[in-house]
Order: C-alpha cells, then structure tokens, then sequence
C-alpha cells in the first residue's frame, strides 16, 4: 500500500498528447469540419468584396488569419467538453500526474489535429488569392508561429466555460478579443514582407509570444479548470 | 481592528452605506467646479477652437477606463490568493462602472474625432485599446452572470479580469505598432506646456469627479450584491431593517 | 480498539448546495483496513461528501487530513493516495477496452503493462471483447471496466460512488471480492451505495445521511 | 446666458452631445442599480416570508 511519489510533467505531456491524438485520429470526421469551415470561409470573402486581383493580394493575409482565427473558435469546444461529459477530466484533476502537463498536452495535441492542418492547407488560399511564393511563404510561418497562440489561450476561455448553457458564445466574447495581437503580428507579417519591410520583426515577435503562451497559459488554464469543479 | 475585520461582508455593508453618500457628494462638487473650469474659466483653444471642451469628459473617462480594469485585476488577484469573499464582490462591482466609462470614452472620442480630424472613427493605438477593452468588460461581466455559483463565479471572472489585465499593454502595443496614425498622447509631461493650465485644472478635476463617482457607484452596487448572495444571515435582515 | 493507522480524517466537516447545507459537523476518520459505507436518501449529500474528500470540491466548513495533514482541494497527497470512483465512467466510446484500461491506469499513475492489463479484464470478463470500440460496450460493460481499474489499483483509499450501479449478480460478486482483497492489503474504503454490496470486513461501520 | 454660449462656434452639438450622453449613461446606472438593489430586498423578503409560512404549516400540522 505504498503510491509512487513523483510523477514528471513530461509522463503528464506525453500521455495527454499520445490519447488526445489518438482520439483525434478515430473521429477525423469532426476535424475536416473545422478544416473545411476554413476553407468555405477563405473562399466567401472574394465573393463578398471585388474579385480584383490587386485588392486580393492585399487582404488575403487578413482573411486567412480570421478565418483561422474562427476555425480555431470552432474547435475550441472539443478540447475539454467530451472529457467533461464523461468523467474522465474530474480523473485527470484527481490524477497524481501533473495537471500542467495534462492540459499542455491536450492542448498540443488539440493544436496539432486543428491548427497544423490550417497552415497546411493555407497553400490553397495562396492560389485562390493569388499570393507569391514568398508571401505564401511567410504566411505558412505566421500561421505555424501564431496558431499555437490561439489554441493555448482559447484553452483558457474553454476551460472557464466549461459546463455553461451559454458556452459556445461565451467563448467566442471572451476569447476573440484576446487574439488581437496575433491576429495583427500574424497578418502583419505577410503585409510587411510584401512591401519590402521584411517579416522578421513581426515572426520573431509571435515566436516570442508562443514561448510566452506556452508557460503562462498551462497554468491559467489549470486554474479555470480547478474553479470550474470547486 | 485588522484587514480581515473589514473585508467581512457584515462589517463592510453598514461601513459602504456610510461612505457612498460622501462620495457622491464629492463627485457632485468637484463636477460641478470641473465644469465651471471647464465652460466659463477655460479660454477658447487656439488650434481647435470650442470642440476641444469635450476634452473634460474624454480624457477622464478614458483614464478611469484603464484605472477601473487595473484596480479591479488588483482586488481579482487579491481574492484569488487570500479568497476572500469581499475583494471579489469589489470586482464585480466594479465592472459596469468601469464599462460605462470605456463607452463614454469611445463615445465622446467618436464626437470630438469628427470635426477635429474629420472622422469618427480612427483604427488607432488607443481608440482600437478602448474598444478591446470595452469587450473585456463586457465578457468579464457576461462570464459572471452566466455562471450560478457566485463562488465559480467569482474565481472564474478573476481568472479571466487577470489574463486580461496581462493582454491590454500587448494589445495596445501590437495595434500601435501596427498603425502609428494618431497624434500623441494630449497630456504627458513633456506635452503640459502646451495646454493652458487652467485646461489641465479641469481635466484633473473632472478626473476626481469621476474617480469619486466610480467609488461612490461601486460602494452601492458592492451593497446590492452583498445583499444578494448573504440572503438568511441575520445580521443582513437586522441592517436592513435598521435602514428602512 | 485496533491500532491500525488513521488514513483521512474529517473534522466538522459542512457543506453548502446553493443556499441549502447538506451536512454540517461532520467528524469521522477512516482507518486502514477498513470498510466506511455511506447511506442516505437522494440528495442527502453522499456524492458532495465523496468528491470533497477526493479533493473535487472545497467544504464549506471544517478540514479534511489525510494521514494526519490538513489538505486543501487538488492537493498532491491526496492526488497520489486516493483512487476516486464516481457516477462517470471516464471510458472513451473511441477507443477500445483495451485502450480505455491503459489510459486510465497510466492516468491514475498505475503501471500499465500489457499482460497485466489483459489478466485484469478477463478477471472482468471483457477479454473477449477487449478491441471493440467502447462504444459498442453495454453500459454494465464500462462499468466493468471501470472495475478492471481498480482490480489493478493500489492507492490505500478507494473512494466508491455508487460502484454496484448497471452491475450484474456476477459483476457485484467480483466488486465485493475486489475491495475486500483491498481491505485485506491494508487498505480502506469509502462506499456509498443503496444497494447491500455484501463486502466482507474485518472492520465495518456505517455512516447514515438524513 | 447667450445663444454662443451654447453654440460652442458652430460644435455645440458635439460637446453638447458628449456631455449630455454622458449624464445618460450615468442616470441609466443609478437607476438600473436602484433596480438591483430593490430586486435583491424583495427576494429577500420573498424568501423570509415563504420561511415563515414553513414553519407555520410545520406547527399547525404537528
């Protein structure tokens, strides 16, 4: 009757990421929702405006970025609710393996079935908005920089709605005004290379805010968590 | 006689019914000298001629919309280290207030941008910061009331009020990065000499006006909703009555 | 009396559902060894006093120790010395049963090799359909599941709510042999339940909700 | 009191609209905090008196 003493976040990471992708890879269904809600939104914006092959270039870094922006949004709901209808996040709470590691690693793995096949498929909206290589070049490294942002500090909006009636627009009001400055750096730096500035400011700043992000945000998170079962 | 003895509800609902008319008092006072400085002692700006009148409520509006969010993260923080109950109702409290300034800013900054520089609406560093920050109140305050348990509630809007608290600078940094279109800031340091000092005086006036008022309006509104959430204690009903 | 030693121990506990407290005053300690049945009506507060004790919740009055130190909500200690059963069964309709018992011991901080994990659910008699999606498993069958975790368990407090529910006679049989190996280990249990589980224990006391 | 004091050189509708938007707001605060305030005593008292009744109905039927 004796219980293992110390349990390293790094067993906490990997066993989050190993079941969360696993998960992740048995409803894939679900993902390409959230894919295709990008591109369907990617691919309204030049038939609302003017299909003016000038005035594309020039918004298409700001299109790709909200619509990632929303489809990031529409995923966020997945990241805890299924665990929270089941049980299995009251386990994770009560687990002796660190919680910050738990939730890092859903979040990773949440990033990686949502946010990686974003940057992935962003090639597309370079061909629909007529982008160059160098600009489809710098947006693939803004979305790969950026995208972790939004699903770290979306987990902090999902984690404090967790359970509400309300949820689904309570996130998007509590979250969607935190993404401003991604949104600006993100965007920002696809603009800034097309106009000769070069992007490299503006990508080492997100790169910056991701390693921020990610030792900030686990614990916040972590918190919201805890408050939503006290 | 400590800091615990006046964070208990039941000490401090009789101690804000005390003060709040103080206050009020105050914020009437000084408003009514600040507009006076404002109106009549005020001389006509050279450059932007009688518009620039609307500078008494704007600029204090927008200094209490930023000091409102900093104080209310403060006693956020405070009630998640030490959880105490008072320094989250404070938070609450504190919230709508400071929502009505940021719209007050915003809406003044939309009637003094147009027949100053021809628009109402500008995307820059702070009218961009103030619109955010308009929305960070307005999720603080809709997280709270979608949520029943006022002590989720209460620890979840803190949570929120911190990570928010965190991102203003970020934002308002990112956006001025992103678009340096508006003159600088009207009064810093450096700026004072070229505003008559009869003009700082009613800014600085109307700003302990609003500041009065902010408080004043916060001792109520913590009072309605202490009477909300300590619904059968008997000290409550017996101060109530003693009220009446 | 024995001299087994004090696992967790309540002092004065109280708790509040909204305006209405459920229980207040509420002292006990559970020893080593030894088996703590909680009965009541619905909603006289047994689930609120489980996930209190497991560090799910915060009491609205009073302290909780665990082996003689006062803990708070999600505390460490608690975390590595107590394995909590609830209402959820925690089992993934996406993975297998297989899958769903290795996640869930590795979770629990529990060893989870493969023959072990395969010896534990043919003692739960799901071997047979250890790789079918959990999905497709009757709901008596994640509870079975659910049993196979704990079988492998070996935190010294098991905290049970409600473990007999959607059990079959033989399912119930194997939950009572489970926990009194447990008892027998040393260990102890905090059981809440309608039903008579028929745990046999050396040491066993009730504790009644209103 | 004349009408240039008013007429702010050809502005007063935009200091005038700022100013009164502003006592708006705040009259629409006051009041919906008076509001508040009433709503929570009546609960309030809702609830004592439903309390009362309680143990009322509990003496007459013991």
């Amino acid at each position: 009757m004796t219980e293992r003493e110390f349990f390293g976040p790094g067993e906490a990471i990997s066993w989050a990421l190993r079941r969360d992708l696993r998960l992740a890879l048995r409803s894939r269904g679900e993902l390409g929702v959230a894919l295709l809600f990008f591109l369907i939104v990617v691919s309204l914006f030049p038939l609302s405006v003017n299909p003016d092959p000038k005035l594309l270039r020039t918004i298409a870094p700001g299109i790709a970025w909200v619509s990632a922006l929303l489809a990031t949004l529409l995923a966020l709901g997945r990241l805890f609710n299924n665990d929270y209808a089941d049980g299995t996040l009251e386990q994770m709470l009560l687990s002796p393996l660190p919680l910050p590691g738990i939730v890092g690693g859903k979040v990773l793995a949440h990033w990686i079935s949502t946010g990686l096949p974003l940057v992935l498929v962003s090639p597309l909206v370079a061909v629909q908005f007529g982008l160059g290589g160098g600009e489809l070049g710098v947006l693939m490294v803004s979305l790969l920089l950026g995208t972790p942002i939004l699903s770290m500090l979306g987990a902090i909006g999902a984690a404090l709605t967790l359970g509400l009636r309300a949820a689904p627009v309570l996130l998007a009001l509590l979250v969607l005004p935190l993404y401003v400055p991604v949104l600006i750096f993100g965007a920002g730096a696809v603009e800034a290379h097309a106009s000769g500035l070069g992007a490299g400011g503006h990508l080492s700043l997100l790169a910056a805010g991701t390693l921020l992000a990610g030792l900030a945000t686990p614990w916040a998170t972590c918190t919201a968590l805890r408050i939503a079962y006290e | 006689m400590n800091f615990y003895h006046y964070a208990a509800p039941a000490t401090f609902y009789p101690l804000a019914g005390k003060l709040w008319p103080w206050f009020a008092a105050i914020a009437a006072l000084l408003g009514l000298i600040g507009l006076y400085i404002g109106f009549v002692v005020a001389p006509t700006d050279a450059q932007q001629g009688e518009v620039y009148r609307v500078i008494f409520i704007h600029v204090p509006a927008a200094w209490m919309s930023m000091f409102i969010y900093l104080v209310m993260a403060g006693y956020c923080a405070l009630g998640l280290a030490f959880k105490t109950r008072l320094s989250a109702m404070m938070a609450s409290a504190l919230a709508p207030t400071g929502a009505m300034f940021t719209f007050v800013a915003l809406w003044t900054g939309a009637l003094w941008g147009k027949p100053t520089w021809g628009t109402w609406w500008a995307w820059d560093a702070r009218m961009t910061s103030e619109l955010i920050l308009l929305f960070l109140y307005l999720g603080f305050i809709a997280l709270q009331s979608a949520i029943e348990d006022p002590r989720r509630a209460d620890r979840a809007g803190a949570v929120l009020a911190l990570v928010g608290v965190v991102n203003i600078p970020i934002i308002y940094f990112s956006v001025k990065w992103w678009n340096t279109l508006h003159q600088g800031a009207s009064v810093s340091l450096t700026a004072a000499p070229k505003m008559a000092e009869t003009m700082l005086w009613g800014m600085l006036i109307m700003a302990l006006a609003a500041w009065a008022y902010a408080i004043a309006m916060s001792l109520l509104r913590v009072r309605a909703i202490i009477i909300e959430r300590e619904r059968q204690t008997e000290w409550l009903v017996e101060a109530l009555e003693a009220e009446r | 009396m024995s001299t087994a030693a004090v696992l967790l121990e309540t002092r004065e506990l109280g708790a509040r559902r909204g305006n209405v407290e459920l229980f207040s005053g509420l002292s006990f300690a559970v020893t080593e060894g030894e088996l703590l049945t909680v009965r009541g009506p619905n909603g006289s507060g047994k689930t609120t006093l489980l996930r209190m004790l497991c560090g799910l919740g915060e009491p609205s009055a009073g302290s909780i120790l665990w082996r003689g130190e006062a803990v708070a909500a999600f505390d460490t200690a608690l975390r590595q010395g107590v394995i909590y059963f609830g209402h959820a069964t925690a089992v993934k309709d996406e993975l297998t049963a297989i899958e769903n018992l290795e996640f869930g011991l590795a979770l629990a901080g529990l060893p989870a090799d493969n023959a072990v994990v395969e010896e534990a659910l043919r003692q739960v008699g799901l071997y047979a359909r250890r790789q079918v999606p959990a999905r497709r498993l009757s709901q008596g069958q994640r509870r079975r599941l659910g049993l196979a975790r704990l079988l492998l368990a070996h935190q010294p407090l098991w905290l049970l709510d409600e473990p007999g529910a959607a059990l079959d006679r033989q399912g119930l049989a194997l939950l009572a042999q489970t926990v009194a190996e447990h008892l027998l280990r040393g260990g102890a249990a905090l059981v809440s339940t309608h039903q008579d589980l028929g745990i046999p224990a050396a040491r066993a006391r009730e504790l009644l909700f209103q | 009191m004349n009408t240039d004091f008013f007429a702010l050189g050809g502005h007063g509708l935009y200091v005038w609209g700022s100013y009164l938007v502003t006592a708006l707001v705040m009259v629409v605060e006051i009041v919906l905090l008076r509001h508040r305030r009433r709503q929570a005593v009546e609960i309030l008292q809702q609830e004592a008196e439903l309390a009362e009744e309680i143990t009322k109905s509990n003496e007459s039927t013991s």
